[in-house]
């Protein structure tokens, strides 16, 4: 390992600003790294990358003491540190953007920015003029055009990603860190990010950069670490390999569509054959504008965008958990009142959320509670557990779920954890499944599982509409692909197998075909 | 010209979310809810005889100073997403053991002040180490505290016992040109929290406790010694509170503390300080003290029947917090 | 006053009539100074103030201010009587009086929370021309006067009532009002005087009854447990004393017990009057304490020179007679009073 | 690799088995059963007749009105809610039981039926507010309990008129089979709610709520009308428990329910039922009110003061709340 390291590193000048050695860590039994090695130059921009759930965020987390590691070594400038606490690392100079943002909603931007590191008077006192002409100039010199007064509750997704940046970037640090920093960018300012990056890496400052979105990598990054399932795969340069060689690396095999189960062509729908799911107009203030579609039977359909583009938005309101949305929903044809899951559920509607701990599982209760909490509805009342236990059997053995009904669903694997959502759906035998990011946060095996049984279900005549983050995953799992930007279907690729990543990322983040031309490749 | 003023298409994600919805009125209402409460009890005060009498406007604020007190420290620990029910059981002990230390001995007043509010930060700081190390639901904690707090006071003495000298009691019925020097201390006190609350880091970490405990976290805050601190604020303004409460009796009567927690939260809530944490106003608490105690002192002058006080008292304090607190439930 | 005709089993080697001299209420004497009130006099229509420490408490108490208002209102001078409650809340008592104070009350009754808490307040209504009148809860110099019953003077009557019952001899448990309590400290100590002269009666605890039947039969239950020899008790409560008595009853030792005289609410005079051997009499604490109370107010009002106490004497009533009091129409918590049927409640 | 940690002095194994999940789980499942069997044997220790059937039936009488509230309180906790309301709803239902009844075996049955209709009253505003509105549970409930205090007082006037009927008396004072009326009324609630909470999908609800809202509702548990309905079992409990204190006392009970909501809240909580809802259950609180009553006859039975009760009660909250809480915080 220690060799590796050594192949990798473009100058030799003394030890690198931050060197990670054998860092493990799990949760609850998931391990989610098993000893990874990495180390952050300074003047370099060092990229991460991995599928979802590799532990990317995880090694970021150990690195700034948001978690500590199990074992392993975090060595600043050579000498070993041990952060209990985000603040220690801060100290020794490291700041980072995390993935899911981290401001405080209730305190402005500018107190975001500088939260705890207020420019203070005589002692604690909060000398705001100076906090509102400091963060001023600050964004004026990053050229970020935000109110510093505005409470960060009232601003977008992507304005308060870049409020986060700004907060990462005001602080004298020698390693900047960036969990996806452009997840929710539009093009011109992810461009402007890119410039921002290029002005760190001249004050010799170290970044360690991650993202999904390969080509960013090779523009702007020196090194790239791929991680897969918790370990790494290897560093090298950036200059030294290909796009398709780091896929390769980070999905483990080196036929991509092993992954994707096969895609049959879809009979064209008959004249009188009404779709499994429409929806017409829908509208959520803020949210959603005028957004229509069509599923048909059997067919899946992928939603790509930003984050923030309100796919999520899209399919609550669908499923009848926005209560502000309007829109009308028809299933096989037929107009149903959806106010609540409880009724689209009745309709024949299920959906697998994005965030299983938030919105699809009681962690804390059993495999069984959480896969009976759907059909729970007998009508005396009465809890048939011997009925609902085999039910839930049933249910738990076709999504081949590896834990005991009897198990607490937090000591499970995130793909099984994943398997309990999958199964309470099922169970439920829909005729329309909508799946938020399905595979967010499990390993590659259980990615394959889930999206062979998403296509089993298409088979067997659901509707699938899914929404993703990861492209190549709507590349390779759905037939027709819906792009979304801003709240609104701003693409449509009716062929998936044609329709490429640059497409759909142009689609989704807002540049009209006619700019697309002029834009640097 | 910057890259990022370039206004996108279609755009509902960059308009800012301040529509007049239901969360709006709401937080338009915890704003401002208690001072249109606070007029229109003053409006109908004007009605009743002599309520503006100068010893009617004393005896009001009088009566508002020791909830007023106790409910500025429930206020920074309501902001912090906490509560603290031991602070009306700390007042009594505190009262009880100042009058039965001081003994009417006008020479001990400094160092029982002193003992006294040293104890009141101790207990402050046991529930919040207690609270922070084992993740107890605060309410649980300090109800545990409560009871045991009272037992302490029973523990001392079971009858009523002791006197303040004179002096000390000029806390109470002293005046600082026309105020009562209980009202000054709580008006420093109320200026002192605010400004504490608005002006310094410190309080822009309670809020960012209280409003998101782990970005608080990663933003370097010690989330535990704000939790501490919060819990000896309580407590040292429920010590504050159980010394004017002290002067006020001019004795140390064990039960005097009972139930005082409930007027203080009570009042937090009524000013506006919502209970998921990350919002607090200080001199919204004021008001909320200064409401109950002008409700039950208009009530009275109204000759109002005390059965009936009791149900417009509880159906007025129903109704606010139901409109305060009410979210749209999903 | 009251008379006992005395056992003359082997205990009893005390004379009755020297406990009462020797524990005398600390409150007689201050009682009989006179105050002139001339101050305090004032043309009619009275307005009253009645300031209430607390309201929610017990029946005797609702007894007790239902007396208030119907005695005022026999009064034609009287206007009107304003309540107030304090809840229990000695600061908000001090408030409530304040309020009066503002409405120009001509005079304020009350009974406090806590009577030293009050000193300030009251002296501040008597400083502005209001008379104040303390009652219910026991003598106090403060103020202009004080209508009570004497809450020495009654445990003294009972306990001594029990001491010879018990032949001066045994073990007794006392269950007490609400801790912190006027009534309590005065019992604690009333009974401490008694057991003075009977040194073979042996206090083997003392709980909290808190003037009512659950939280008195909870005791029971457990002192029952603890002390397998239980001989008498000292309550003076009726209302604490039917708690106690059914949890005796259900262990099956009522048959060894004796009670002290108790007062008198209708259920526990039922109770005696079912269970004959058991009873030992009654002391009186009776609710036409509020008429006097009232009397008292109009006298001051009329600026007449006054004692500065008036005691509501508590009677020893005999086994026999308590039928005389007793109204089977009633419910358990009715008390023996003189007011007409439409005042009734 | 480097630095494999693990400090191997001392007593790992011990710890080791101590921290095992197992272990762990069913410390706090049976935790409290432990306590109350530990309370049990000191006070068999110090007084023989303590552990006599007879006697603990009699505990078990006197915890059954805090135990009956405890039962619906709850309900109410596994959503991660919480019903302070109770000493409200215990009061006015009390004067309302006897003011029916007055004194009169043959309104034993609309006595019963309006003090139950009062609590499922109670219950359903409170739900209705909490669950539609959103409103914070706790200060709702407080403020509930303050007006219901209220009204009991407007209705009678600060005077308790009536009686409990006679029948009604003496059925609480009976002991068939040596077993007091009021522990099989205990038992019986107990076992209703544990029925209810085990083995009814409305059971279920109320652990997948508490367990994760959101989830919850996304997945089509109708989750208002599950909140109403415990609240509305807290409100009939409640009123259960009210019938309870009279039987006990055998005469009105007058005010003397206040205070008691946290004496339930306690209870609840020692049983292992969270403020943050999820977990617990019936079983849990059941122990729990049987432990808060036998301490508090235990401290009567050493002799303690008042104030020592007070203290000792104080002390077991505190102490038992945090070991619970940080054997949870362990876990994460
Ligand atoms: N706090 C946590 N508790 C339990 N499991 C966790 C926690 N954080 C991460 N994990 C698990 O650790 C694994 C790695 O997650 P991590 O978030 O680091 O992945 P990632 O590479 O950042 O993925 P993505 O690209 O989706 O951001 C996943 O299986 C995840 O479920
Ligand atoms: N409850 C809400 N109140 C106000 N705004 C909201 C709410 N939920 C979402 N939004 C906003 O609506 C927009 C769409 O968000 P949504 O989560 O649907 O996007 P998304 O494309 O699914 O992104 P992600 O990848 O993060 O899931 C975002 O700007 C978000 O801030
Ligand atoms: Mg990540
Ligand atoms: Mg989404």
């Amino acid at each position: 390992m220690e060799e590796a390291a050594h192949d990798d590193q473009i100058e030799a000048s003394g030890p690198p600003f931050l060197r990670v050695i054998g860092v493990r860590k799990s949760f609850d039994g998931v391990h989610a790294l098993h000893g990874v090695d990495l180390d952050c130059l300074e003047g370099e921009v060092h990229a991460l990358v991995g599928e979802n759930g590799a532990g990317k965020s995880t090694l970021i987390h150990v690195m700034t003491g948001v978690h500590r590691p199990d074992s392993g070594s975090i060595l600043i400038r050579g000498a070993e540190r041990h952060f209990r606490q985000p603040s220690e690392a801060e100290q020794a100079g490291i700041s980072a953007v995390y993935q899911e943002l981290s401001l405080i909603d209730d305190l402005d931007v500018a107190e975001n920015i500088l939260l705890h590191r207020e420019p203070r008077r005589w002692g604690p006192l909060l000398n705001r003029n100076r906090l509102y002409d400091d963060c001023r100039a600050l964004l004026k010199d990053l050229e970020i055009d935000v109110d510093v007064r505005a409470p960060v509750r009232s601003l977008s997704i992507a304005r308060r990603q870049l409020v986060e940046l700004a907060r990462a970037l005001s602080r004298s640090s020698s390693l900047v860190i960036m969990d996806e920093p452009t997840a929710s960018l539009t093009i011109a300012e992810q461009e402007h990010l890119f410039t921002l990056l290029e002005r760190l890496r001249k004050r010799r400052i170290a970044v360690l950069y991650v993202s999904h979105r390969l080509e960013e990598i090779f523009r702007i990054a020196d090194r790239v670490t791929v991680l897969r399932d918790g370990a790494k795969v290897r560093t090298m340069r950036v200059s030294d390999t290909s796009k398709a060689e780091l896929v390769e690396l980070m999905v483990g095999r080196s036929l991509v569509h092993e992954l994707y189960p096969q895609r049959k062509p879809l009979p064209a729908p008959s004249p009188g054959a009404k779709p499994a799911l429409e929806v017409v107009s829908m509208n959520s203030p803020g949210r959603l504008q005028d957004v229509s579609l069509k599923v048909w039977p059997g067919e899946i359909v992928g939603l790509a965008g930003l984050i923030g583009s309100g796919r999520s938005s899209l399919l609550h309101s669908i499923f009848g958990a926005d209560r502000d949305s309007r829109g009308s929903v028809l299933i096989a044809g037929r107009e149903i009142r959806v106010k609540s899951p409880r009724q689209a559920i009745a309709a024949g509607m299920a959906m697998i959320c994005e965030d299983r701990k938030l919105e699809g599982l009681a962690i804390n209760l059993t495999n069984f509670a959480n896969i009976s909490v759907t059909f729970l509805n007998s009508r005396l009342g009465i809890f048939h557990v011997g009925k609902a236990r085999s039910r839930a059997r049933e249910a738990a053995s076709r999504v081949a779920l590896k834990a005991r009904l009897v198990d607490p669903t937090r000591l499970l694997s995130g793909g099984n954890q994943q398997k309990v959502v999958l199964a309470k759906w099922i169970a439920t035998k829909p005729s329309v499944l909508l799946c938020d990011e399905p595979t967010r946060g499990i390993d590659v095996g259980a990615k394959a599982e889930i999206y062979r049984f998403l296509r089993g279900l298409a088979d067997e005549g659901v509707a699938v509409l899914f929404a993703s983050s990861d492209l190549p995953e709507v590349l390779g799992l759905a037939d027709r692909i819906l792009v979304m930007s801003e709240g609104c279907l701003a693409g449509e690729f009716p062929d998936a197998q044609t329709a490429t990543e640059d497409q759909i990322m142009f689609a989704a983040a807002g540049v009209e075909e006619s700019d697309r031309k002029s834009e640097p490749a | 010209m910057s890259l990022l003023t370039a206004t996108p298409r279609g755009a509902p994600n960059s308009v800012v979310r301040e529509r007049l919805d239901y969360a709006t009125v709401v937080r338009q209402l915890q704003l401002y809810g208690v001072w249109v409460g606070l007029v229109v009890l003053v409006a109908i005060g004007l009605t009743a005889h002599d309520f503006t009498s100068a010893g009617n406007i004393q005896n009001l604020l009088r009566a508002v100073a020791i909830i007023g007190i106790a409910a500025l420290g429930q206020t920074f620990v309501i902001a912090s997403r906490g509560i603290d029910l031991s602070v009306g059981q700390l007042m009594g002990l505190v009262s009880v053991l100042a009058v039965g230390f001081m003994h009417g001995d006008a020479s001990l007043i400094i160092p029982v002040v002193c003992v006294t509010l040293a104890l009141g930060v101790a207990v402050g700081i046991f529930n919040g180490v207690a609270i922070v190390t084992t993740g107890i639901h605060p309410m649980i904690l300090t109800f545990g505290m409560l009871s045991a707090l009272k037992g302490i006071i029973f523990l001392y003495t079971d009858r009523t016992r002791g006197s303040v000298p004179p002096v000390f009691r000029q806390l109470d019925l002293g005046q600082l040109g026309p105020l009562p020097w209980s009202v000054v201390i709580l008006g420093v006190g109320a200026v002192v929290c605010w400004f504490v609350f608005t002006h310094t880091t410190f309080g822009r970490y309670v809020i960012a406790v209280g409003s998101n405990e782990p970005n608080a976290r990663k933003a370097g805050i010690s989330v535990g010694r704000i939790r501490v601190a919060v819990y000896a604020i309580s407590g040292l303004s429920g010590a504050v509170a159980g010394l004017i409460l002290a002067a006020r009796l001019g004795t140390g009567f064990p039960l005097a503390g009972q139930g005082l927690e409930l007027s203080a939260i009570v009042a937090v809530v009524l000013g506006g300080t919502s209970f998921a944490g990350g919002r607090g106003r200080m001199l919204g608490t004021v008001g909320g003290a200064l409401l109950l105690v002008l409700l039950s002192n208009i009530l009275n002058l109204k000759q109002v029947a005390p059965y009936v006080q009791d149900v417009i008292t509880g159906m007025i304090v129903l109704a606010a917090i139901t409109l305060y607190t009410a979210r749209r439930a999903r | 006053g009251s008379s006992n005709t005395g056992s003359t089993g082997p205990g009893t080697t005390v004379d009755p009539a020297k406990v009462y001299a020797d524990c005398q209420s600390p409150d007689t004497a201050k009682a009989t100074a006179l105050v002139d009130t001339s101050k305090f006099k004032k043309a009619p229509p009275w307005k009253i103030g009645l300031a209430a420490g607390y309201l929610s408490n017990d029946g005797w108490i609702a007894y007790f201010i239902q007396e208030i208002k119907y005695h005022a209102s026999t009064n034609p001078n009287i206007s009107k009587v304003i309540v107030t409650d304090a809840k229990f809340n000695a600061s908000k008592q001090i408030s409530d009086i304040e309020d009066l104070i503002t409405q120009g009350v001509s005079a304020i009754i009350y009974y406090p929370v806590d009577q030293t808490a009050l000193k300030t307040v009251i002296d501040k209504a008597n400083a502005a021309g209001i008379a104040t009148i303390e009652s219910a809860v026991g003598f106090t110099d403060m103020g202009t006067s004080s209508v009570d019953i004497d809450y020495y003077t009654l445990p003294v009557l009972s306990d001594v009532h029990l001491m010879q019952s018990l032949k001066g001899q045994g073990k007794i448990i006392q269950v007490l009002p609400t801790a912190g309590t006027v009534a309590e400290q005065r019992e604690k100590d009333a009974l401490q005087c008694v057991l003075s002269h009977y040194p073979n009666v042996q206090l083997l605890a003392a709980e909290h009854g808190n003037f009512n039947t659950p939280d008195a039969k909870k005791v029971a239950q457990a002192l029952l447990q603890r002390f397998p020899q239980i001989d008498g008790i000292a309550s003076v409560w009726g209302e604490q004393d039917l708690g106690i008595a059914s949890a005796f009853l259900a262990a099956d030792r009522l048959k060894n017990v004796t009670f002290a005289p108790a007062n008198e609410p209708n259920g526990w005079l039922k109770w005696l009057i079912d269970h004959p051997d058991k009873n030992n009499g009654i002391v009186t604490g009776p609710v036409t304490l509020g008429g006097l109370a009232v009397q008292q107010t109009v006298k001051i009002l009329n600026g007449e020179q006054i004692s500065k106490g008036v005691f509501q004497d508590s009677k020893y009533i005999e086994p026999g007679q308590i039928s005389s009091i007793y109204n089977a129409g009633k419910s358990d918590s009715y008390y023996f009073n003189d007011m007409p049927a439409n005042w009734q409640p | 690799m480097s630095t494999a940690a693990g400090p191997s002095r001392g007593l790992p194994d011990i710890r080791a088995l101590l921290a095992h999940p197992a272990v762990v789980d069913n410390g706090r499942r049976f935790g409290i059963w432990f306590a109350l069997l530990a309370l049990m044997v000191v006070g068999g220790s110090l007084s023989p007749a303590f552990l006599t059937p007879t006697y603990l039936l009699t505990i078990v009488a006197q915890a059954s009105i805090v135990g009956v509230a405890a039962i619906g309180v709850t309900m109410v906790m596994i959503t991660g809610r919480i019903d302070v309301s109770v000493a409200g709803v215990i009061t006015l239902t009390g004067f309302i039981a006897v003011g029916i009844m007055h004194g009169n075996d043959k309104n034993i049955v609309p006595a019963v039926a309006a003090v139950v209709a009062v609590g499922l009253a109670v219950g359903l505003i409170n739900g209705y507010l909490i669950a539609f509105w959103g409103v914070e549970s706790f200060i709702v409930t407080l403020a509930m309990g303050a007006t219901l205090i209220g009204v009991a007082e407007l209705y009678t006037g600060g005077f308790t008129f009536g009686d409990p009927a006679p029948a009604f008396v003496n059925f609480f004072a009976w002991r068939p089979g040596g077993i007091p009326t009021l522990a099989l009324l205990f038992a019986t609630v107990a076992g209703i709610g544990l029925l209810l909470v085990r083995r009814t999908t409305f059971g279920q609800r109320l652990f997948l709520i508490g367990g994760n809202y959101r989830s919850a509702y996304l997945s089509g548990v109708p989750i208002r009308r599950t909140i109403v309905l415990a609240y509305a079992a807290a409100g009939v409990c409640a009123a259960i428990g009210s019938l309870a204190l009279i039987g006990f006392a055998g005469v009105p009970s007058g005010f003397t329910g206040l205070g008691l909501e946290f004496q339930v809240l306690a209870a609840v909580v020692l049983g292992g039922t969270t403020f943050e809802g999820g977990r617990g259950g019936i079983a849990g609180t059941v122990a729990g009110v049987l432990t808060l009553a036998v301490a508090s006859t235990l401290v009567i039975i050493l002799g303690f003061p008042f104030a020592a009760q007070q203290v000792v009660t104080g002390a077991i909250i505190v102490a038992v709340g945090c070991a619970y809480a940080a054997s949870l915080r362990k876990e994460e």
